[in-house]
Order: C-alpha cells, then structure tokens, then sequence
C-alpha cells in the first residue's frame, strides 16, 4: 500500500473562531477559521478544547483537549475553514456543541498519519467508504479528496442521527431501527456491495464494534482495508503514551502511528477503553 | 531572561520538562524541526528507562480528572540496550541538555544503568526514579528514607554526574527521604512524581485503567506539590526540581518561592506542547514587574 | 429506599457527613427547623471534640483550588466541657444517630474524651481522629501502623461504642494502618482525611494560610480517595466509611462498589447544603437502574 | 442597640434566572427572579455561583459559591426580584459578570445577620451610610428600608468606579483620583458630617482599610457604628469554620454572626486575608 499521509502541524495551539455551527440532526457541524494552518490529510484528526471555560462541566471537566477528525477542509485562500463534526457523548463535546459562532476554540493539528491514497494497482480496486455514527466525519474529506464520488455505506443508532449521512455523497444508509434505509448493520451493506464486486479496498471509520466486523469481513474476503481507530487521548502528539492500542507489532500510539491502520496490522479493533 | 545554575550546568530559564510527559522524538514527527527551534523546556528530562525493555501496561492507561488525569503508563520503554542505540543518538540533537531518569528493581539494576549513562557525554545528568518497590526488600525506595540512602550509596560512587532522587509523594515523610538521599550523596531531588490514584468503568465496575491503579497529575495536585517542595526545601541544601500542576508562570513562581531552583512542567504540555515556553515567558514577566499579581489588590479601593 | 447496618446502627441510606463539614447547630441557626424536616444526612458526625477548648487556626482560614479547597480550620472547638455543656444537647436532637469525632494529643487524653461519651447515650459512636502527632512519640497515630495499634489497645477497652478510626491519607501506606487498627480491636475505619497542601499569598509570597499548610479535599481528591478506600478494603474485613470529593451519586457509588460501607459528604455540602440528600437520592436511582450509566455506552452506534 | 435583624434561609439553594444585567461603570448589577424566596433583611447576603460551568475559570477556578450582598429587593408580588452589585475581581466574579438575560445562577441565601434598625434613642440619632467601592450595595437596600433618606457618603477608585453612586440617593461621593466628587477618602467627608453633628449612627461597608478608618474615627467620636466585614467563605452557612474573623470575645463566623458587627465588638476591621 502506497505511503500514509501525515503533514506536520505546528508545534504551537491556534485560537480560532468558530464561523458557523449547523446541526445535523443528533451531530453539530463546527466551522473554524484557521487561516494559516496547514491542510490537513484526510483521515488526521486535531486536539480542540473551547478557549473559554474548558472546565466546569459535568464531575468537574474536562480538563484535557480533545480528539477530532478533520471532517472536511474548504480552502479558499486566503481562507481555510475546517470543519468538524460532534456528537455530544460527555463534558468535552458538550461543551464544543455549545459553541456559537464567535465563539473561540484552541486547535493542535493536523496531527496523525490519515489514509493512504487508493493503491494505483494492478489490480484497480474501486475505494468504498464505511462508517458508523459521528465515524463518518474523516470520510467525508476523504470522499472529497478521491477523484470519483466512492460509495459511502453509513450506519446510524437511528433517524435523528441518520442526518449525518446529508454530509456524504453516494451514500447507502443502514439504521439500527430501521427508521432509514436498510433495517441493520452497515456490514450488511457492505457485504452486498463486496459481492456484487470484490476488486475493492475498503476505508473504514466508526464504533469498534463496526471497525472489527469491517474487519473481520475484508480478512476474509482478502480485501485490503484502511481502518481509522479511537482511543482515549490526552496530548494528541506522542507525549503520554496513553492511547496506544495493540498491533501485531505490539502496543502503538494511536495518535502518533495512527488514527488510520491498516487492517493488516490489526488482530482486533475491540480497543478496551475506546469507543465507549 | 537571566541564566540557571542547576548542579553546574547553565539553563536558558528554569523550566523543564517532567519525565514521561513529553517524547521529544514523537513531537518531532508530529511538528517536524519547528519543534527544535521553538523548544519549550531549558534541559530535557527523558522517559524513566529500564534495564530490560517494557511494552506498558494494557489500555486504558488514561482516565481525566477535575483538573488533571489519572495515567497508568507502566513505563514502556525500549530498555537500556535500545535508548542507547535509537534514543539517545536522536535526543542529542535537542538544543539544551539532557537528562535521563531511570528505575531498577534491584540496586544493582540501577547501578548498571547509572554506569552505562555515565559513560556517555550526552547525558548531563541522571534522575532517579525512586517510586517504585525494591523487589528485594519489597518497601517502595523513595517512601522510605533507609531504602533511599541505600540505594544512593550503592550508585553514588558509579558517576560523577549531576544524581537527581525523584521523590514520591506517596509516603509518611517526603522530607526524611529527601535529607537522605542528600547525606547519601544526592545532587539534587525533584518532586512531585504521582499520586497513587484510582477510577471505575462507569459500567463494568472493575477498575478502569488497564494497570487497575495509576499517578493523579495536573492541576489537581498542585497545593500538595507546593506543600512538599517547601516542606523539603526546609530539610535540604541541595537544589530542588519543583514540579505537580504547575500550568501558569505564577505556578512556577509559587514552586521556586517554595525553595525550588527548578520547575518541571508535565500534564499542561498535553493541553498545550509548547507551556513550557509559555510559563517561562510568564514567569519571566511575573518577577520583571511583580506588582502584576497585585492587581486584584486594588480591585477594591 | 433500603437502610443500610453499619457497626449494628440502622442508617436510612449511606450517606454521612465528613467530621467538620457540617455544623448542624449553626445550620439550624441559619435555616430554622426547616433543616430537621429535610436532614441531608443518614447520620451525623461532629466537628473533632479536644479535651481543652481551641480556639482554631489564625486567618485566612482558606484557599480555593481547581476543584477543591485548602482549609486551616486548626479544630475550633468547645472542648470536652464545652461540647458535654452547649452541643451535644442540641445535637440529641437531631433525627439521625450522632457519631462524634474525638482527637487527643497523647494516648491519655484520648481515652478521657472516649470515656466521657461512652457515658452519653445520646452517642451513637465514636470516631478516633487520628491525623495529629502523639507529643510523646511525634509520631503522627495515623501514618504508623504500630502507634494506631497502640493507641487502639489503649481506648479499646473503655468503650463497647462503635470505633471508627478515620484515616490520613498523609501516609506510606494506608491499608497497613487500616489493618493495625482492625487488628487492635476498631469497628470500622474512615478514610480520606485532607492532604496535606499549600498556597502562596500571591502578594507576600508567604505562606497563605494562617495555618501556614492545610488540608486538601474536594473533587481534587476524589480519585485519590478511591485508591485508599479500595486498597484498605483489600486489607480488612471492619466496615469502611468512604470519603473524598464526593459530589455525585456515581461518586458514591463508586466508593461503595470499592468497598465503602457509608459515604461521607464534605466539601459539596458547603456548595450545596442538601448535597447529601441529592447524592443518596442520585444514589438510589442508580442503583434502580444502572443502564442509566450507560447512556454514553450506546451514544455512539 | 436594637436586635440584629435574620431572616432565614431555606436550606436549599435556589435555581433562579437573570432577569437583567446592567453596567454602571466598573460594576454589573444583575437582577434575578427570586418568587418564592424569602425577603432579606439589609446587611444580609447570599453565596452565589453560576448554574452552568462554574469552574474551567483562570487556575482551573471558582469552585466554590462566592459570597454577595443583596443590594436591592424588588417586591411586587407574586415577583420578588433580587439585586446584586459585582465587581470582577477573580474567576468567580468574572463568570458571573458573564451572565446574561435568561441564564441561571445558584442562590443560597438570604444569609447572615444584617443591619440592625436604628436605635430609637434617646438621644435621636440621624443614620449617616457610608461605603467604599462594591461596598456600598448594602447600604442601598438600607437606604430602602430607612424611612427618609439617608445621606450616603460613598468613596471610590475612580470616575468608572464612582458611577455607582447612581445606586443610591442623597450621596456625597469622594473619589482616590479626584475625578469625581470629593479628592481624597470617603472618611473626610465622614468628619465633615460628624462635624455638623455628632448625633449620627454610622452604616457601613467597604474594603478593610476604609472599615477601619471609619471604626477608629466612630470611636474616638463615641459614635455608635454597624460595620459590614468580608472575609473568604466557603460555605455561607457556618459549616466550614473558614470565615471568621477576630472580635473581642475571640474568632466569629462572619457568616453567621456577621457579616454585620458592631463596632463595639471589634479592635480593627483589617481582617487578614480579607478585602482584596
Ligand atoms: C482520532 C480520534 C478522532 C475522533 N473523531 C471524532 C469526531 O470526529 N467526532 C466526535 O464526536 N468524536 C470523535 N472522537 C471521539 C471524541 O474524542 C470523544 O467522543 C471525546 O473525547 C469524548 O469526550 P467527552 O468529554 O465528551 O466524553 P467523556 O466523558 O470523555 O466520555 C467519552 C468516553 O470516555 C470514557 N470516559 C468517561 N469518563 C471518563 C473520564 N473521566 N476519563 C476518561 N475517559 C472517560 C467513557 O468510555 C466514555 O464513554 C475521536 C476520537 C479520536 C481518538
Ligand atoms: C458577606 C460578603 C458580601 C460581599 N458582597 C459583595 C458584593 O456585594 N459585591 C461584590 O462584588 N463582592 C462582594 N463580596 C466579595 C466577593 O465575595 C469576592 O469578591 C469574591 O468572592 C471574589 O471571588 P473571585 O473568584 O472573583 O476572586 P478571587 O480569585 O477569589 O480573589 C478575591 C481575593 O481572594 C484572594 N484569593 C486569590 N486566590 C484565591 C484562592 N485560590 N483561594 C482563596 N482566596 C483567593 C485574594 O486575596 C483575592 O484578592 C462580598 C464578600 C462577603 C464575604
Ligand atoms: C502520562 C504521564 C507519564 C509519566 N511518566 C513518568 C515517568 O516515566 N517517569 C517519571 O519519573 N515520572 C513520570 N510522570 C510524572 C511526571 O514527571 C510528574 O512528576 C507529574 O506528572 C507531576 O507533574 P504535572 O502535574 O505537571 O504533570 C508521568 C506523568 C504523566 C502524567
Ligand atoms: C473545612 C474542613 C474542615 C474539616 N474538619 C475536620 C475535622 O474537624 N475532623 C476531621 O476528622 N476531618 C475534618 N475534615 C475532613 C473531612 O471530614 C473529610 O475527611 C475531607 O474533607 C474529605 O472529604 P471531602 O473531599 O468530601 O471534603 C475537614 C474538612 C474540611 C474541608
Ligand atoms: S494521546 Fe498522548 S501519546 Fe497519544
Ligand atoms: S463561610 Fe463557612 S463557616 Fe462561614
């Protein structure tokens, strides 16, 4: 597979405003200004915390930034605008969701090896993009960045969160509950769509339940296949060595040798810990 | 900003880095050479290493505190053999000088890598990690003063370099440990390493953290670290490395009030890679003008 | 919701007040008897009783943290006398159980004070604080097994109250504690006391405190107070009364599921008076429906 | 001198909503719908703290509610409104100064003892209010009470501070810089008062020093005065024993057996630790 995509960040945070938030039925979208920023890759994530009372919240925090997936880039210069996608699950990202426009946040990034461009084959392999819940948000900027529109099969928990799927293209929804799309797992799709055609490689993002079914299934299927993990993370930059997760290499840090792995390194996507 | 004297080497500033809160190596992948020219820290303390490699402890090493975070790391390192050949070469290069920490089991394990550090000129000074149990007597080193100045006098006479005794803050009488470790020959002490700390999984119930317990860090522990440094500067001559939750220059400032000659920063370099910077700049403004901190003196007329 | 049995007294629910957190006479002066009707506590524990009167530490008295607070109260109190005479009338009166909280200087003075409530059946219980230097040993009881040992074997015998020993986390090792006064004949043991902190006057650089150091509690403890309360329960078998930084029922719970008996109440209360009446309600919900926890566990598909 | 006045609290803290905020100069005063609480009586006050993130603030802070006089009740059933005067000094201030229409704060209250009525005499004597800086917002809800107005001799830092003083009627200002009223300290026009005649019961607030001054010059003058203190509290409610402050008769609660005292009580107002 051709060489992950990493560009460096600058080692200082940037203070940005926050230009609009939408919301996508259970996610908010979060549009930064970040002028002079590098672009970021798909697949890279950034450490954010609000610029105001980052703390406070519910047991007393958060305290730490927090992880998030680039989930699009608009660069026209001499603006930058990234934008994240939230789900509110806890203190952190209830207190990002609160932000309005105006509002300010601080920003590390772009930090983390994303995916690796499709490998130019032989044999050509069409990309196909899987993701589950606020999972999709890095394969939005993929899809963007890939020349062709590439399928994108999302799972959600139900309609509510079902919106999120507005911000892909070629999209085939599953839902939990059946209340959109297909009455299932995204793996179910997903299956479908191997055999219709296998000469596939799969970029996958989600909850590690999903990420290891995607898994699981490419193995067997001989199917290459670029995973984007979670762990909990603290520095976002190799300094804590507290998200690493286990590979057929032994323990790696997610934020440094990761967020994207491929498939291969992998015996399992079940990260205790992660993805709660 | 005026220069440091800390155990005959001269720093820019008096800020450096905690031991295992900053993996120079990783940030320069992650920023790149930007990093070498706007380093944060005036001496670079590395991760504790070991005589034998150590992958850690299994995840989740990590659970957040109200101002701070609980981390059960479990000292993964490449061991003695790979420092030498990966690390230290790649640590040379860093643009203020190095020192390296290191933790055995055994007396003798200590000796062997206190030795092998000695030996080579690109280590300025060497700390001690202490906290952790002496398998042959089974009491924690630096909870108890006797394991402490035992140890001590068994590496003391292996180097002539700066010998820095990390203290834990998990025992009866730091200060004891600290005057012990100076009789015995210690350059220097630094402190405070972790508090021993503890979270459950909201839904199994069992222990969070892959190593069960683990070190409180952060704001949450600075007025126990400044009550130790000051208790310890009481006890002792030789110079302190001051350090828990410091994340401001009057952070830094209260520490070397307290009797530190240095302040280490750790858990505010996860929210911010270059606080180093940042609190030395802040520190130094801090004593240009102190009056500065006075402002809410005269909020009220 | 189901009472809970603790050294033989029947409590409504698991949660007390930390010693000293709450003055339920001056809370009756401020609230009226209003505060019986809604008493946040299943049973109350009163503020450290000496044998002479103190009047307590100079201020400033406090000094706030991220998450917590350093206090250097010094115990104030009536004394003996005093709290025989004016408090524990008042304190009778109350509708929970009182457990009273006695300190002593050296072995004698806390066998008189434990004698003189064992005389009062308006005493439910006795709990030993134990966080003060013997003057004969200087050891402080509570950070050595051998002297809270000895200070046991000494009251032990002068009272069939329950004893609970309540202990300061200001020490090597805790449980060892724990287990020396379980084995000298304790009915239960508290724990954590305050740590030991400290802050700067951001103006004088001296110490802030009247007290000059003080003691730290609050959210800032909580995980550190997990730690201790679940290794003491891997060391004895007596009930424990869990404590530090509880601000929530899952806080409760998690000291409960560590192996906590009761849960005390400090800080939060002076956040919120009723606190302990939230949390026991938090609490009892919880543990109804423990999915409730998961919520997070679902939020991501 | 007549019987302190308490009014007491329920015990539990009340969720109550900012109604407005207004500035006057260097100062906020907020407004906030207290229906059901009881009426506070002038000198009482209440322990306040934002109802959403209270914390994350500078050095991770506040954490605990933060003491504030009530400096006006505004009844007209079934609406009681409460008033406070803010001056951000700190962490805790600041957030609250944030506070706009419509968001929450926690009140404990009302607490402590208050103001006692004047004494009816004989000898008859005319109430004389004297404040210093945020000081005075107890003496605005006096002013309220006392039948006819009562002159309020008020000293400030500066021309921003001293627009306070359209807090209350029947002012003489004195400002530190002279911009306003008076050059010089609150005490002159104190003397001057005295000087026309003695026979006054002196109200007061205001930082330490200016407390102090005005209890060594009552007393020298035999005037009887009502000094309202400050100190660090936690709690509010005499649970944490952190707020006392020296008297006579040994260390006081100011919380609750303050925050008003008599002179009488007291060899000096300069509290440590107390008053920045
Ligand atoms: C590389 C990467 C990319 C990501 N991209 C996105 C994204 O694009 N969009 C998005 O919404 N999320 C994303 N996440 C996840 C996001 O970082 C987390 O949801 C966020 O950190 C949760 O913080 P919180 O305070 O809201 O919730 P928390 O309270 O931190 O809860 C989140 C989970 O952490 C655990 N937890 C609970 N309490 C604690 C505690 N005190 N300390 C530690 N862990 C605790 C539990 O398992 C809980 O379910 C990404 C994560 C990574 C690593
Ligand atoms: C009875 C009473 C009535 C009051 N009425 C009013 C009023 O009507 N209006 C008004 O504006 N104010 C009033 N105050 C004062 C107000 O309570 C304080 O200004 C407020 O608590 C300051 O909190 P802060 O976080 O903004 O500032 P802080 O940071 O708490 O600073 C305030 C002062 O506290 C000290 N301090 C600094 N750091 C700390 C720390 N970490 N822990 C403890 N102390 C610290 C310093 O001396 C500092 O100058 C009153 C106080 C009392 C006791
Ligand atoms: C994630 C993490 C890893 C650490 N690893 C080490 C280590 O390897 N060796 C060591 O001596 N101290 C280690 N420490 C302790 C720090 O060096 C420092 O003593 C402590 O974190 C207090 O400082 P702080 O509050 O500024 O973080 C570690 C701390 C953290 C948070
Ligand atoms: C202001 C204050 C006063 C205290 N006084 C006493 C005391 O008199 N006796 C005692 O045994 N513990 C005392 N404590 C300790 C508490 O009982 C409790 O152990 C500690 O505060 C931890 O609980 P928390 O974090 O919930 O406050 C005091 C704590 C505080 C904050
Ligand atoms: S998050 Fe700190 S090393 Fe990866
Ligand atoms: S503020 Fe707690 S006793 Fe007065």
């Amino acid at each position: 597979m051709s060489a992950a995509a990493r560009t460096l960040a600058p080692p200082e945070r940037r203070r940005l405003a926050v230009l609009e938030r939408q919301e996508y039925g259970a996610y908010v979208v979060l549009s930064c200004a970040d002028l002079d920023g590098p672009r970021p890759q798909p697949g890279q994530f950034a450490m954010l915390m609000a610029a105001e009372r980052w703390g406070g919240g519910d047991g007393e925090r958060p305290f730490l930034p927090r992880a998030f997936s680039v989930m699009r880039v608009d660069s026209a210069p001499p603006t930058q605008v990234l934008q994240f996608l939230l789900e509110d699950v806890g203190p952190g990202t209830h207190r990002l969701c609160e932000l309005r426009e105006d509002d300010e946040l601080w920003l590390l990034g772009p930090l983390g090896i994303g995916f690796a461009p499709p490998d130019p084959g032989p044999p050509a392999r069409r990309p196909l993009l899987v993701g589950g819940g606020v999972g999709i948000a890095p394969l939005a900027i993929l899809q963007d960045e890939l020349d062709a529109d590439a399928p994108a099969l999302l799972g959600f928990r139900d309609a509510a969160h079902a919106e999120g799927a507005a911000l892909l293209r070629a999209t085939r929804v599953a839902t939990d509950d059946g209340s959109v799309g297909h009455h299932g797992l995204v793996t179910d799709l997903l299956v479908d769509e191997l055999d219709r055609d296998p000469a596939a490689e799969v970029y996958a993002c989600g909850p590690p339940a999903m990420l290891e079914a995607v898994r699981a299934l490419c193995a067997e299927r001989g199917v290459p296949a670029q995973l984007a993990l979670e762990s909990g993370m603290a520095c976002g930059f190799g300094a804590c060595f507290g998200c690493v997760v286990p590979t057929r290499s032994g323990y790696v840090r997610l934020c440094l040798d990761g967020p994207v792995l491929d498939a291969a390194e992998l015996e399992s996507c079940l990260v205790p810990g992660a993805g709660h | 900003m005026s220069t440091v004297d800390f155990c005959g080497l001269t720093l820019a500033h008096p800020i450096v880095n905690g031991s295992g809160t900053f993996d120079a190596i990783a940030a320069r992948r992650a920023f790149g050479d930007a990093l070498l020219e706007r380093f944060p820290f005036a001496a670079f303390v590395s991760k504790t290493v070991t005589l034998a490699p150590r992958e850690g402890n299994p995840p989740p090493r990590l659970w957040e505190l109200p101002g701070g975070l609980i981390n059960s790391i479990g000292l993964p390192n490449k061991g003695l053999g790979g420092y030498l050949a990966h690390d230290l070469p790649q640590l040379a290069e860093l643009p203020v000088p190095l020192v390296v920490n290191v933790m055995g089991f055994t007396r003798e394990e200590v000796a062997r890598l206190v030795e092998a550090f000695d030996a080579r000129e690109e280590v300025a000074a060497l700390e001690l990690n202490v906290s952790c149990p002496n398998v042959e007597t089974g009491l924690v080193m630096g909870a108890d003063p006797a394991e402490t100045a035992g140890l001590l006098e068994h590496v003391r006479p292996l180097t002539r370099k700066p010998l820095i005794v990390k203290l834990t803050p998990n025992a009866s009488d730091p200060p004891a440990v600290a005057a012990a470790a100076q009789e015995a020959g210690a350059d220097a002490v630094s402190l405070i390493n972790t508090l021993k700390g503890m979270a459950l999984d909201p839904r199994t119930r069992e222990p969070w953290l892959g190593g069960r317990t683990g070190g409180v860090s952060g704001a949450a522990v600075r007025a126990i670290a400044l009550a130790q440094v000051h208790a310890v500067a009481e006890r002792v001559t030789i110079p302190i490395v001051g350090m828990g939750g410091v994340q401001r220059g009057r952070d830094a400032r209260d520490l070397l009030d307290a009797g530190a000659t240095l302040v280490a920063v750790g858990t505010e370099s996860f929210r911010e890679p270059l606080a180093g910077a940042r609190i030395a700049a802040e520190l130094a403004r801090l004593r240009q003008q102190p009056e500065r901190d006075r402002a809410p003196a005269t909020a009220r007329p």
